[in-house]
């Protein structure tokens, strides 16, 4: 809020987001708000799992657009910690539909692997282009402090770390971690009050896809509520995916990113492995994507992921983005996806 | 009612769907239909989508072709004893799609995309009951 | 949706309405959209405890207003039963400041009966007051079929019900339950194509307060954010207390419905505890409140509640509430407050 | 740095405010006070509502007024063994307020609005740390 130049009484609403179920405290926005001093002011929470923030964007934004408020706090936050890893352990055998899942012993990783050997079956994608993919997210984090993980890994590295969920290693992996993330939202008029560099919200699209995997077929290597969501967004500002300079997505394993890029459109249906083995989505070639670190080696702190996708966003847009800064930035795409693939909330920001 | 075998472990304690655990331990492997537009479920529904019909129970060969699979080398705390294991889906000749774990005597370089399979129910140690995806000639 | 005589697919987004904490499915939408067949639109999970489905019309609202939608459903439901009783008893005990009020086994009648204790000093509330509460929500809910309770109880049964924490006892105390309830939402356009009588929102309110009650002081005998959400919603509609003619408040205990008597003005500040003893708010008299049974004597679905007024409202402005039935009821209020006092929604209808 | 003492239960893992808890074992209930605007937090806070200050320690003299009470008859299951017990909500004489226990030496009938209070630490068996309301002659 410092950087928004903007004081807690001037935000006439806060949107706390974050997956839940891994809080100890419940309804974190009665304690988040009044930390924050937000009282008496409108507050409540929003939850679409790692989708959270991506979601309240959209829920600010509304709020904004009807002439409800005219400045809109979305604070995305994750404490894992708070649970001792027994709770997290039982949480997170939850993460699927619990009666006809669940009870088989699903994960995470294991929901991405089924995507990840569908497409290798598929396109012939091979577990290389998905390290590759590994390798451009630590490399970046390398050049963000704020990131989690601060070290270059090879295409070895990721091949030969632990197997968590075929084809699916550990670098193949994000991490959870604690982490949170704040974006102000505010209308036109107050917008240009507050800053020089605003940066506005171009598109916005939001989507679902059945929770239940064995409602999703036939083929599992695409997310239809990335396509969705992407056609919304893509169609409400107007643009194409190649008008895209930067693009923060969702990849909380790498198969996600690779899918991803299919999803938005930034490569021909298959050809995401190719695009990720030729290096496409590094500063300076095709679509420079997840610059950042990405979820994989910035750290995945559920709720605030996507609020912290458009903080990078907005900083690039306003050419603050230091060494890893994109010439000339004037579009930029988020891409949060939310569960086990069943929300996604696409933003599309212009200078 | 609630399933009160169904699952290595279950979460859901109501459900309007009991019969099919029932006739899972009969051996059968259960769907249901809607009587109204005929949509096929499974996992089976107790309403359909087009919140007209009445459902009836309705009998699945178990017949399928496995779509994808992965092998869990991580698991949560109730299934840490587990790995690894592997979990599949598959689609039923007769359309619709179940995710369920591939039983342990098929080794992991044995099994393909687009493989048959069969969906039999299995009665696990103190009398729980799940089904599994096994190879067509184990039957 | 059957009585909105829409389908599924002309819902264009679903805002789904839950205290989380009590669900064994994590991330309820993804579920829920799913069995109610509404994928691949726009759905994800509200939360601000009892307030959860108030909080999720003023998001629906908006998001019809600013343009994005034009039909949005706001589920609401409770599902207490899917975790055991120990389950429920901790996440119970964490309803409060979990870092230094939880710590000392505060309930949530005791946050209430703080309240009860300030009020019944300060303006000379007696139990009896309370009791009447009681006694009218139960003999309402004699003429709701859909209500938890359907026997008519005595000021005695109150006063010799079992201490639960002074001075609220069990008939002072809703039970809860499971439950859902649905509102469909639709634009002026829409709603006026699929329905002879439709019922328009003519004002929301949406305030907080802080959580931990040592912010909140001098006096706890009112909710700051009722009295704030009020203001916003009587301000939008363009009308006064005494306009309204009938009215759903938040009786999760029978002093809160008191308190809310004043918060939304019904009387004067400190009278509320006489109007309820002089039977001013039965039907007939000068303003009806909960003639439904209140969550007192229909039951406390946590995140069903807001939503369940909202039907009981739009079933009076139709005319259709038989026996209970205003005459000539055109403005209905629905009061829907959050947690212990944290967060207020406020909703006014119109015919 | 976390609290491994205080409160009967306690739910949060992390605190920046672990000091706290020392100063309760040394028989001291402590606020915090911002340094830039002088506002004075009980129960103690890392950051102040002005978000330009910095934080320091002030012990308080626990001289505190009951605002509100409660006896609990029913309790979250950690408690289930001490009801009946009773809360109240105290200010103390330099402003902020806190929400504790009322000693058990309190018949229900001594206690009323408006009382005189002291807030003092108490050690439980086991070691835990919590603070508590006493009488003012009982000090
Ligand atoms: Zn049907
Ligand atoms: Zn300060």
């Amino acid at each position: 809020m410092e950087d928004a130049q903007v004081t807690t009484n001037e935000i006439q609403a806060s949107i706390v987001c974050s997956a839940t179920h891994y809080d100890k405290q419940r309804t974190p926005a009665g304690v988040i708000a009044e930390y924050l001093g937000l009282n008496p002011q409108p507050t409540f929470n929003v939850e679409a799992v790692c989708a959270s923030s991506g979601v309240g964007l959209r829920i600010g934004w509304s709020f904004i657009s009807s002439g409800l408020h005219d400045t809109v706090a979305v604070v995305g936050f994750q404490k894992m910690t708070e649970l001792s890893s027994a709770e997290v352990q039982e949480v997170m055998g939850r993460s699927g539909d619990v009666m006809w899942e669940s009870p088989f012993g699903t994960t995470m990783p294991a929901y991405f692997a089924l995507y990840a050997k569908s497409h290798m079956q598929k396109y012939g994608t091979t577990e290389e282009q998905l390290a590759k993919v590994a390798v451009k997210n630590h490399f970046y984090a390398t050049k963000n402090p704020k990131a989690m993980f601060q070290e270059e890994i090879t295409v070895e590295d990721v091949l030969k770390s632990r197997m968590i969920a075929s084809p699916l290693k550990r670098y193949d992996c994000c991490a959870n971690s604690d982490g949170a993330a704040c974006i102000i939202l505010a209308s036109e008029d107050v917008a240009r009050k507050v800053t020089d560099t605003p940066v506005w919200v171009a598109g916005l699209g939001l989507a679902s896809s059945p929770m239940a995997l064995t409602s999703r077929g036939p083929s599992y290597a695409s997310f239809d509520c990335s396509v969705n969501a992407a056609k919304q967004a893509y169609g409400m500002a107007r643009i194409k995916p190649k008008d895209v300079d930067i693009a923060e997505v969702h990849d909380c394993f790498t198969i996600t990113e690779i899918i991803n890029y299919e999803d938005l459109g930034f490569c021909e249906r298959g050809r995401g492995g190719k695009l990720a083995e030729e290096g496409q989505t590094y500063l300076g070639s095709k679509i420079p994507v997840n610059i950042d670190g990405g979820l994989l080696a910035k750290g995945h702190p559920v709720g605030a992921t996507g609020a912290s996708q458009i903080r990078t966003l907005v900083k690039q847009l306003r050419g603050e983005a230091g060494e890893t800064q994109v010439n000339g930035a004037e579009i930029g795409l988020a891409h949060n996806l939310g569960g086990i693939g069943m929300y996604c909330a696409v933003t599309i920001l212009k200078t | 009612m609630s399933f009160a075998k169904f699952g290595k472990v279950s979460y859901v304690s109501e459900t309007k769907l009991q019969e099919f655990e029932t006739k899972l331990e009969a051996g059968k492997i259960m769907g249901t239909k809607c009587k109204k537009c005929g949509r096929l479920y499974f996992p089976p529904r107790a309403d359909c989508d087009c919140m007209k019909g009445e459902m009836e129970w309705v009998e699945l060969s178990g017949n399928c072709k496995l779509m994808t699979f992965t092998t869990l080398h991580f698991a949560p705390a109730s299934f840490r004893y587990e790995v690894p294991y592997t979990l599949g889906v598959a689609q039923f000749e007769e359309g619709p799609t179940v995710l369920a774990p591939l039983s342990k005597e098929l080794g992991e370089d044995e099994i393909k995309i687009g493989m048959s399979l069969k969906l039999v129910p299995v009665e696990l140690m103190g009398g729980r009951m799940i089904y599994e995806l096994k190879k067509l000639e184990s039957q």
